[in-house]
């Protein structure tokens, strides 16, 4: 078992031949499915962190790659391989999973061995999404985990979750059903200009050019944009992540949404680099105008969680603005910044819940003067609230410097309206701090609010370490994403001609 | 002048039958409409013996005119339901459709089939025998044949379970 | 077994069928379940075991070629679920087991023999032998609604008949023959081309009645939901999987491009109605009952591709038969005697009976064409089809409809896994082994596509 | 060009068909305007019989013996049909107490 | 170069560093009160020695290159943007590393006693650890992005230490509109650099240490953004970050709210080191400002505005801190204007004395509200000579240098300013600079008068500080006096090594000299008559408030700046941001587009269902019509 797709297919199956296990649990033995589940996926983390340290970031293309015959009638072919960018994503779902599950030890009482089945085959699901090479097992994989969500956050959820968990389902499937159409095309123009009938991803790259090509480049962006979630698209996210459990919004903030700006990276982009350059431009310009359009919303909010969720939007915009500029400092930031907001807004959903848990209520005028009740707790936020500011020597400045100082480049006003953005989220993030921490503790209910667990510490400090790591340094996951960067950025076209910084007159 | 008399037992025997199916739809009482039926059927079989059909024409007699009609006539004591019905037809907008449809489906094909009809069909021509078209109906259709038992045989049985008064 | 060389290979399996359904007329209620099923099981052996070779007793009356195979597998084993998955419970209750048990083989019996023969009075007659019992079968409930499903489906279904054989009539009239492959002829046509293609309408309607494509869909909700459960859930797999295997074949034969025209109309109406209408439907029999008016849409989508579409088309068949027999029949076993499952009689079921809700989920998901299962794969090598028929906007539309549909399929899921209800309090029967069969084949037959993939592609030669 | 009567002893093929397709226009019509359920199923039976002698129209223009078999096969179907169709109204009026088809309008929506 | 790894100066940031954690985890459990002050005093000591040892070094070098570099490790590497963990010592750099621990040592000792019995004693020492750890690292920062992160980091130390005693939601939203305000300015900053490293790598360079960026300045001189000079953009857009952060017009309202924090935090960040960051980068960034002289005229006038309007403010203030707030920004106006008038020494000079004399003044503040056990309203003051004579002796001191009452430190470096000012030839701004002086030795003496003069007002007993609070004042009281000298002797040629001498002439001695005498004895003569020295002449108004009581009411209310941003910004932004959720959010995208399509979707198959009226002969009727429709359309193939 060296080093290699056996280990892939052990990390990505792992969970989810766990998750049938326990989901056959008997009735009597329902009080196991947690630690069970919890011990599953950390056994599925090992896998992949021994792939990340296997990871040899100066080889360019897919590593630990295999590709076996799976449906010969239609063409399609189980592929799987890593570069740098998955390699990072796959591990960042790795590390989160346990996190999720161990988050919701507390939180779920009935249906749990169905509950943690499905938390695992979600993850089953996400992490085939990242190693899949092949355009018909990506898009298995990509709809596939969209029903375990959909049972997580439709029976798990909060008081609206039927609502929401359909909204989300028919939302993201409508938009990637456009996809499947243009996937379709593309399959039968390369089939009849090569003869050969594939799915791979490589054969597409590149593959179509003109009126065609932006018609076809739209449909699959039209489908990422609504999981990244991109501005006008969005409005499934604040419902989605506010009826989630805690576990759910974790993993939907952590990963779901970077599925989105990963299918840009990996297909949208590449496959149409001619249509990706014209309209790069105005979806950046949506990205932008969602880290205003977030920002600002999330400023309007009383609950905590649909901030939270806003912020998100946000935080997404400007990977977006990072991902479609081209210019290696700027994609490298995105994609750093897309392990960073997994990261700090998995803790905020974290603490979020845990203050629910408590309170059982998510609006901030219920709270006041926390931080006397729980010191520790307050502190814990203070550090994740800072790091979702992006404020230096975390991890959120490194992914937003980069974005920004690489995007200014090409895109001078784009990166000036993000920059409008970062101002913004200090004031509803620290707004929402003083609401809930600071201030005398107005609320009786609020008095004797216990301090954090063993248990949810253990939740809390992986996400801290990583948080603090990658602010103080960075470069040690920087280094293992370089090479796939530069392959995106010529696969993409090359790139894009810098802003005039005339020579003019003195 | 046999040949004249053919033509006008053609026409007579067309305008016979014409009569009869109107008269099966227009009647108010179901018991005048099938007797008027009957009659359609009737002057159909003489038309297939005048096509040279003797065959069908003999055999429309006696299974459809005959246990057919019987079948309905019995129906209709059966349900003792001679008299016109009291409820009123339908709202005019859909009989002027159902008239539309019927009309709209005769004249269609009607002018799909005149394109091409220039030929011609002798009367009272020399008829197939019976032995050949049993040699038919046992050789080249006798999957077709079995299969027709087979729907009698479901037929009866569908029957059966349709009018049964207790299991 | 090597090839069948008497006449009496050739018809064995449908004696098999006939046999023993007549049997289960004479011998006691109780037996006659295990009689038709032992009777469908073993005809499903003996043609899943025969090689078949191309002898033509009867010129093109009755054919036995592999393509032949391939359509009586599927409607046998649709055949064989639908006796097999009928709950005892019902049985006693409202039909007339003896009488049951022999019209539903025998309507089996007809869908097979119009498979098997080229010549379009065959089809005709079988298409009568297949209907008949189930205009009966449809009246077997024994309250008003039975009746009147029963009574509906007869009226349309001989008006649709006689249809078909005016269509029948002036075919012949313009071509000279009846055999399907004579279609091929209409291009030909100078003089009599506009009769030939009129009566070629006028047969097509008569099928696209039984397979419940749009103008002529408007008797399915009210049969489905008039008739036993299982009736439906025969008449919307195996009948409708033969008419639109006829469909098909008179399609292909024809190759109009008028027909593609009218077709791809007629398909983006079918998905259309079908998945709009379902929408507001609360009662979940009358729900599947317009989705499998909109599935019907979807496989003429694939018609789109021509003669290569034949494999996504059987295999679609195979996967959307499978996914409607097993809802149908969870309706079946869930359903109280006369009052029909509604979305809030499913309430709670998750919790009551965990193993129903899961498969009716598998089964309704499938039908969603939600990757991983079977359903998503046969929508999508279905979609891919058409796109290669150059119909791209017909795919766009399709796309669009099932992201539609998704919102009353899911409101099946929603009830069951959300709340309690009085769902909980189903008697807890045990879910009979062929309900987990067939959920293993939607669930994981998708991931093994080439099982019948493959060899209806090498069957292709055989179209004709 | 349609000509009339010189040849006595023919006549066009369009006449017999029209009138094949006009007494099925005219079952037609009955079934979609008739109330009462047997005369609806006389109706059927007319639009058989319509088609029926389109059939043996065909039967005598290109001269084939087939299309003569073929109307006997359809006697049996409409006879089976009749059967079932009655053995149904019966049931109706059993159940329902009328032959009135706009009794049946227990299922919609 | 003495080589990129000279090691002393990652042991200058280390121990303050170590004091947060320490104090910061361990603290309120494991150390007592005593153990935590020394911990994070000692910390911050070893700092300051540190400094002297590398300053040492430094001096050992031949004059013209005196540069000591420690690269830690590559910080950030992703494409063309490599930026090294490095920290860098020049002169400029050295100075304020000195002034940063020296003075923050003196202030953690003076907290011991301050912040006697709080509950929050061992928090309050980890952040302040915290703070000056930031703060070393903004000044031994050897690229801008670096510096940023120092920046940034002060930013939140000030954060947390404003809304120290949370509690208060007024001190918590001090805090927050402190932060907020900065982060406005750091904004300003990043796009300076943006642009900046933008000009950088459109000429090829990558490397972004000051070193190279000095050396390609004529990079940024040459290009051009939108049709403006890039050194000219570059230059205001980083001159916004230091306002943000040194509390400049406009972005100053933050820094008289900051007072809500204690007094010592008050002291060292609000007076002596963080607000001076925006001067040291100034400095620091001078290559780039010399490429771009406008970028300079704007910094001078609005330095000159700044300190005009804030001493202004500061005379009709009630709250002892109020006043040194406002006299803080006031000073820093002059810092700019030094270095707008292009003596960037000069201004870091003052930096320098300002620190002394204006932390002292805040200590003694603090230790007169801590005497009066927490009152800080002059009015209830007075007499305060009798009963806390060390701190009158040392507040005395520090009246004396502000005013710039020679010898003392304020005269020197205000006075070089002015000088500076005058000799850059802009007249009008030097007018307003003598001035301001003048409101200066005002406001300051009005204080002194009001605080320890005449008899004592206020209901408290009031009680000298203990030792551990008046030492470091005693310190701070004598670096006040001879920082003066000191500094004008060999601070300025260490700071730019080959400039000519600098020569007072005595005529501008003379001038600045009558301005403060002016000041202070305006100010005796009307807050002395107003509390009641029976024999001052007639003409004298009775106090400022009598004399023009509207103009009064406006200065106090600080021309109701804070009311007005309320106003134009910050509550139309809130309410569009209520819109922005309400209307297009909710019911635009989310109810119309999305649940609309729900609702349409819906009501079409409401209206299909009804379609199914369950008339058989109605679904005849619909089959023959459907076909009807497709027969003619395959007929009309053939006829049309």
């Amino acid at each position: 078992m060296m080093i290699g797709p056996d280990l892939l297919n052990l990390a990505i199956y792992l969970p989810l031949a766990a998750g049938v296990l326990i989901a056959l649990l008997p009735r009597a033995k329902e009080h196991l499915s947690g630690p069970l589940a919890l011990t599953s996926s950390l056994l599925a983390f090992i896998p992949a962190l021994a792939l990340y340290t296997g990871f040899d970031p100066a080889l360019p293309g897919m590593q630990f790659a295999q590709d076996l015959p799976w449906l010969s009638a239609l063409g399609a072919r189980y592929t799987i391989g890593l570069d740098g960018i998955s390699m990072l994503m796959f591990i960042l779902t790795a590390f989160l999973a346990p996190i999720a599950v161990l988050s919701s030890f507390t939180a779920v009482k009935e249906h749990r061995r169905f509950y943690y089945a499905s938390l695992l085959a979600l993850q089953t699901g996400m992490l085939g999404v990242f190693a899949a090479l092949d355009l018909l097992l990506f898009y298995v994989f990509w709809e596939a985990m969209l029903i375990p969500m959909y049972f997580i956050i439709g029976i798990w959820g909060g008081r609206r979750r039927i609502y929401a968990s359909v909204k989300f389902f028919i939302y993201t499937m409508a938009g990637s059903l456009l996809m499947l159409a243009a996937i379709l095309w593309l399959y039968f123009d390369h089939q009849s200009r090569t003869g050969v009938y594939t799915f791979a991803l490589t054969a597409y790259n590149n593959s179509a050019a003109g009126g065609t090509g932006m018609l076809l480049f739209l449909a699959f962006a039209l489908a990422f944009a609504v999981k990244v979630p991109l501005w006008p698209f969005h409005t499934w996210l604040p419902d989605a992540h506010v009826e989630a459990p805690t576990a759910g919004s974790i993993i939907l903030a952590g990963v779901l949404l970077k599925m989105g700006v990963y299918g840009f990276i990996r297909i949208a982009v590449p496959f149409f680099p001619e249509a990706a350059m014209t309209a790069g431009w105005p979806i950046a310009a949506l990205g932008a105008f969602g880290v205003i359009y977030g920002s600002l919303t999330a400023w309007a909010q009383d609950d905590i969680k649909k901030l939270v969720a806003y912020s998100s939007v946000a935080h997404l915009g400007i990977v977006m603005v990072g991902v479609l500029v081209l210019e290696p400092a700027a994609v490298s930031g995105a994609v750093l910044q897309m392990v960073n907001h997994g990261l700090s807004t998995g803790a905020l959903f974290l603490c979020v819940g845990m203050l629910y848990e408590r309170r059982h209520t998510r609006l901030m005028a219920d709270y006041g003067g926390i931080a006397k009740i729980m010191p520790a707790f307050a502190a814990v936020f203070m550090i994740v609230t800072l790091s979702s500011i992006g404020l230096p020597g975390l991890n959120g400045f490194i992914g937003e410097f980069l974005i920004l100082f690489g995007a200014f480049k090409v895109w001078p006003c784009l990166a000036l309206v993000s920059l409008g953005g970062v101002i913004l989220s200090a004031v509803y993030m620290l707004g929402m701090y003083q609401k809930v921490f600071f201030g005398p503790v107005s609320n009786t209910a609020n008095k004797e609010l216990p301090d954090l667990k063993v248990r949810e510490w253990l939740c809390v400090l992986p996400l801290l370490a990583l948080i603090v790591w990658i602010g103080v340094y960075p470069n040690f996951f920087l280094r293992r994403i370089d090479t796939a960067v530069n392959d995106y950025i010529r696969l993409a076209g090359g790139p894009r001609p810098v802003f005039s910084l005339a020579k003019g007159e003195k | 002048m046999r040949p004249l008399l053919l033509t006008a037992a053609f026409y007579l025997l067309s305008g016979a039958i014409l009569a009869g199916a109107a008269g099966t739809v227009l009647l108010r009482r179901p018991l005048y409409c099938a007797l008027s039926l009957l009659f359609t059927l009737l002057a159909t079989s003489a038309l297939y013996i005048l096509l040279g059909a003797e065959l069908a024409g003999l055999l429309q007699i006696i299974v459809y005119a005959g246990a057919v009609m019987a079948l309905f006539i019995l129906a209709i004591h059966m349900t003792g339901q001679d008299e016109p019905l009291k409820t009123p037809p339908l709202p005019r907008l859909l009989l002027m459709a159902a008239g539309a449809a019927a009309a709209g489906l005769f004249g269609l094909l009607m002018l799909a089939a005149t394109r091409f009809f220039i030929a011609f069909v002798k009367l009272a021509p020399e008829p197939y025998s019976v032995a050949e078209q049993a040699g038919l109906i046992f050789g080249r259709y006798t999957p077709q044949f079995e299969l027709l038992s087979l729907l009698v045989l479901a037929g009866i049985a569908g029957a059966v379970v349709a009018a049964k008064k207790k299991l | 077994m090597e090839n069948p060389k008497t006449l009496l290979d050739l018809i064995a399996p449908l004696l098999l069928v006939a046999v023993p359904a007549i049997i289960a007329l004479l011998v006691r209620p109780a037996w006659a379940q295990r009689a038709a099923g032992i009777g469908l099981a073993a005809a499903l052996f003996n043609v899943a075991v025969s090689a078949p070779a191309n002898i033509l007793p009867f010129g093109q009356s009755l054919v036995y070629d592999p393509l032949t195979k391939l359509f009586w597998l599927l409607i046998l084993a649709a055949a064989f679920a639908a006796v097999v998955l009928t709950p005892r419970a019902a049985c006693a209750a409202e039909l007339p087991a003896n009488e049951y048990y022999f019209l539903l083989p025998i309507s089996a019996v007809g869908l097979m023999a119009m498979l098997a023969t080229g010549d379009l009075i065959g089809v005709f007659i079988a298409l009568e032998v297949v209907s008949l019992p189930l205009y009966a079968l449809a009246a077997a409930r024994r309250t008003a609604a039975g009746a009147e499903a029963g009574y509906k489906y007869f009226l349309l279904g001989s008006f649709g008949a006689a249809l078909t054989v005016l269509g029948i009539a002036f075919f012949y009239g313009s071509v000279g023959s009846v055999l399907i492959t004579s279609a091929a002829a209409i291009s030909g046509l100078t003089v009599t081309q506009a009769a030939a293609s009129a009566g070629f309408l006028l047969i097509m309607a008569g099928f696209a009645f039984k397979a419940a494509l749009v103008p002529f869909h408007m008797w399915v909700p009210d049969v489905y939901e008039g008739a036993p459960t299982p009736v439906s859930a025969f008449m919307a797999s195996a009948v409708k999987a033969g008419a639109v295997l006829i469909l098909f074949r008179l399609f292909v034969a024809a190759d109009l491009p008028l027909y593609y025209k009218i077709f791809w109309w007629v398909a983006a109406l079918t998905m259309a109605a079908g998945n709009i209408a379902a929408l507001p439907q609360t009662g979940v029999k009358r729900m599947l009952a317009y989705s499998s008016v909109a599935h019907a849409g979807y496989l003429l989508t694939g018609f789109m591709g021509g003669k290569a579409a034949f494999p996504a088309v059987y295999f679609y068949l195979a996967v959307y038969a499978a996914a409607t027999i097993g809802a149908f029949s969870l309706v079946a076993i869930l359903e109280k005697e006369e009052k029909g499952v509604t979305l809030d009689g499913l309430r709670g079921l998750a919790a009551a009976d965990p193993a129903k809700a899961a498969l009716l989920a598998v089964f309704v998901l499938s039908l969603a064409g939600i990757p991983p299962l079977a359903g998503f794969f046969g929508k999508f090598w279905l979609f891919a089809q058409a796109v290669r028929g150059a119909a791209p906007g017909l795919v766009v539309i399709a796309v669009l409809a099932s992201a539609v549909s998704l919102y009353y399929y899911l409101s099946i899921i929603t009830a069951m896994y959300s709340g309690k209800g009085d769902a909980a309090a189903v008697p807890r029967a045990a879910t009979p082994l062929t309900l987990w069969l067939l959920g293993a084949f939607v669930l994981l037959g998708g991931l093994a596509a080439d099982l019948f993939l493959l060899p209806a592609a090498r069957a292709l030669p055989f179209l004709p | 060009m349609i000509h009339f009567l010189p040849l006595t002893d023919s006549v066009p093929l369009a006449h017999i068909v029209g009138l094949g397709v006009a007494v099925f226009a005219a079952g037609a019509f009955g079934f979609l305007v008739r109330r009462n359920l047997i005369v609806l199923l006389m109706c059927v039976e007319l639009m058989l019989n319509g088609a029926n002698i389109v059939l043996v129209a065909f039967s005598r223009a290109p001269a084939s013996p087939d299309p003569q078999v073929w109307v006997i096969f359809m006697f049996a179907v409409a006879a089976a049909e009749a059967g079932v169709g009655l053995a149904l109204a019966v049931l109706i009026w059993r159940r329902l107490g009328t032959l009135d088809i706009d009794a049946l309008k227990g299922l919609r929506g | 170069m003495e080589g990129n790894f000279y090691p002393l100066l990652k042991w200058m940031i280390l121990p303050p560093l170590a004091g947060f954690v320490l104090n910061g985890l361990l603290g309120k459990k494991f150390l007592s009160e005593r153990a935590g002050g020394i911990l994070g005093s000692l910390a911050v000591l070893l700092s300051f020695v540190f400094a002297l040892l590398s300053l040492s070094d430094l001096l050992n070098l031949p004059a013209a290159d005196r540069l000591l570099r420690d690269t830690l490790f590559t910080w950030i590497s992703a494409g063309p943007f490599t930026v090294d963990f490095a920290l860098r010592l020049d002169p400029l750099s050295a100075v304020m590393a000195l002034v940063v621990s020296g003075v923050s040592f003196l202030i953690h000792v003076y907290s011991i006693g301050y912040m006697h019995g709080d509950k929050g004693f061992h928090k309050y020492f980890s952040y302040l650890n915290f703070f000056v750890f930031f703060m070393l690292v903004l000044v031994l920062a050897d690229n801008p992005v670096l510096m940023f992160v120092g920046w940034e980091g002060v930013g939140l130390a000030s954060y947390l230490l404003i809304g120290f005693w949370y509690e208060d939601p007024e001190k918590a939203s001090a805090g927050k509109k402190a932060f907020i305000t900065n982060r406005i300015g750091d904004a300003g900053f990043l796009a300076g650099l943006m642009l900046l490293a933008a000009v950088m790598h459109a000429g090829g360079v990558y490397a972004l240490d000051f070193s190279t960026l000095s050396a390609n300045a004529q990079l940024a001189a040459g290009a051009s953004f939108a049709g403006v000079n890039a050194a000219f953009l570059i230059g205001v857009l980083l001159f916004v970050g230091a306002t943000g952060k040194s509390a400049q017009f406009p972005l100053y309202v933050w820094l008289p709210d900051a007072m809500a924090g204690p007094t010592p935090v008050s002291a060292l960040i609000h007076a002596a080191t963080m607000v001076t960051a925006g001067v040291y980068m100034l400095a620091r960034m001078f290559f780039l400002y010399e490429a771009a002289p406008a970028a300079l005229d704007v910094v001078l006038v609005t330095g000159c505005f700044t300190a005009f309007l804030a001493a202004v403010i500061a005379v009709a203030q009630r709250d002892i801190k109020k006043v040194l707030a406002y006299s803080t920004v006031s000073q820093l106006g002059f810092m700019f204007m030094a270095v707008g008038a292009g003596a960037w020494a000069a201004g870091v000079f003052h930096l320098t004395t300002h620190a002394f004399f204006k932390a002292l003044l805040f200590l003694a503040a603090g230790s007169v509200i801590h005497g009066l056990s927490g009152e800080q309203d002059l009015f209830k003051m007075g007499g305060l000579r009798k009963h806390m004579r060390t701190t009158f002796i040392l507040t005395a001191t520090g009246w004396l240098a502000l005013s710039g009452v020679p010898p003392l430190a304020g005269f020197y470096s205000k006075d070089l300013i002015l000088e500076k000012v005058f000799t850059s030839g802009a007249g009008f701004v030097w007018l307003t600079g003598l001035l301001t002086a003048a409101l200066t030795a005002y406001y300051i003496s009005r204080l002194l008068i009001l605080a320890f003069m005449d008899n004592y007002r206020g209901r408290e007993h009031a009680h000298e500080s203990p030792a551990v609070m008046t030492v470091p004042m005693g310190l701070l009281a004598a670096l006040s006096v001879v920082g003066g000298m000191a500094g004008a002797a060999w601070l300025l040629p260490f700071l730019q090594p080959g400039a000519p001498p600098e020569h007072h002439s005595a005529l501008m001695i003379a001038i600045s000299v009558a301005a403060a005498a002016a000041g202070i004895i305006a100010a005796f003569l009307i807050t002395g008559r107003r509390i009641g020295g029976g024999h001052h002449a007639a003409w004298c108004p009775r106090s400022l408030a009598a004399a023009w009581p509207r103009l009064h009411r406006l200065v106090y209310n600080k021309f109701y700046v804070d009311e007005i941003y309320e106003a134009l910004l910050l509550k139309p932004l809130a309410r569009f941001a209520d819109w922005t959720f309400r209307v297009p959010d909710s019911k635009v995208i989310d109810g119309a587009l999305v649940n609309g399509t729900a609702r349409l979707f819906m009501s079409l198959g409401r209206t299909l269902g009804a379609a199914q009226t369950g008339n058989a002969q109605f679904y005849a009727i619909v089959f023959m019509a459907g076909l009807c429709l497709l027969l003619a359309a395959v007929l009309a193939g053939y006829y049309l």
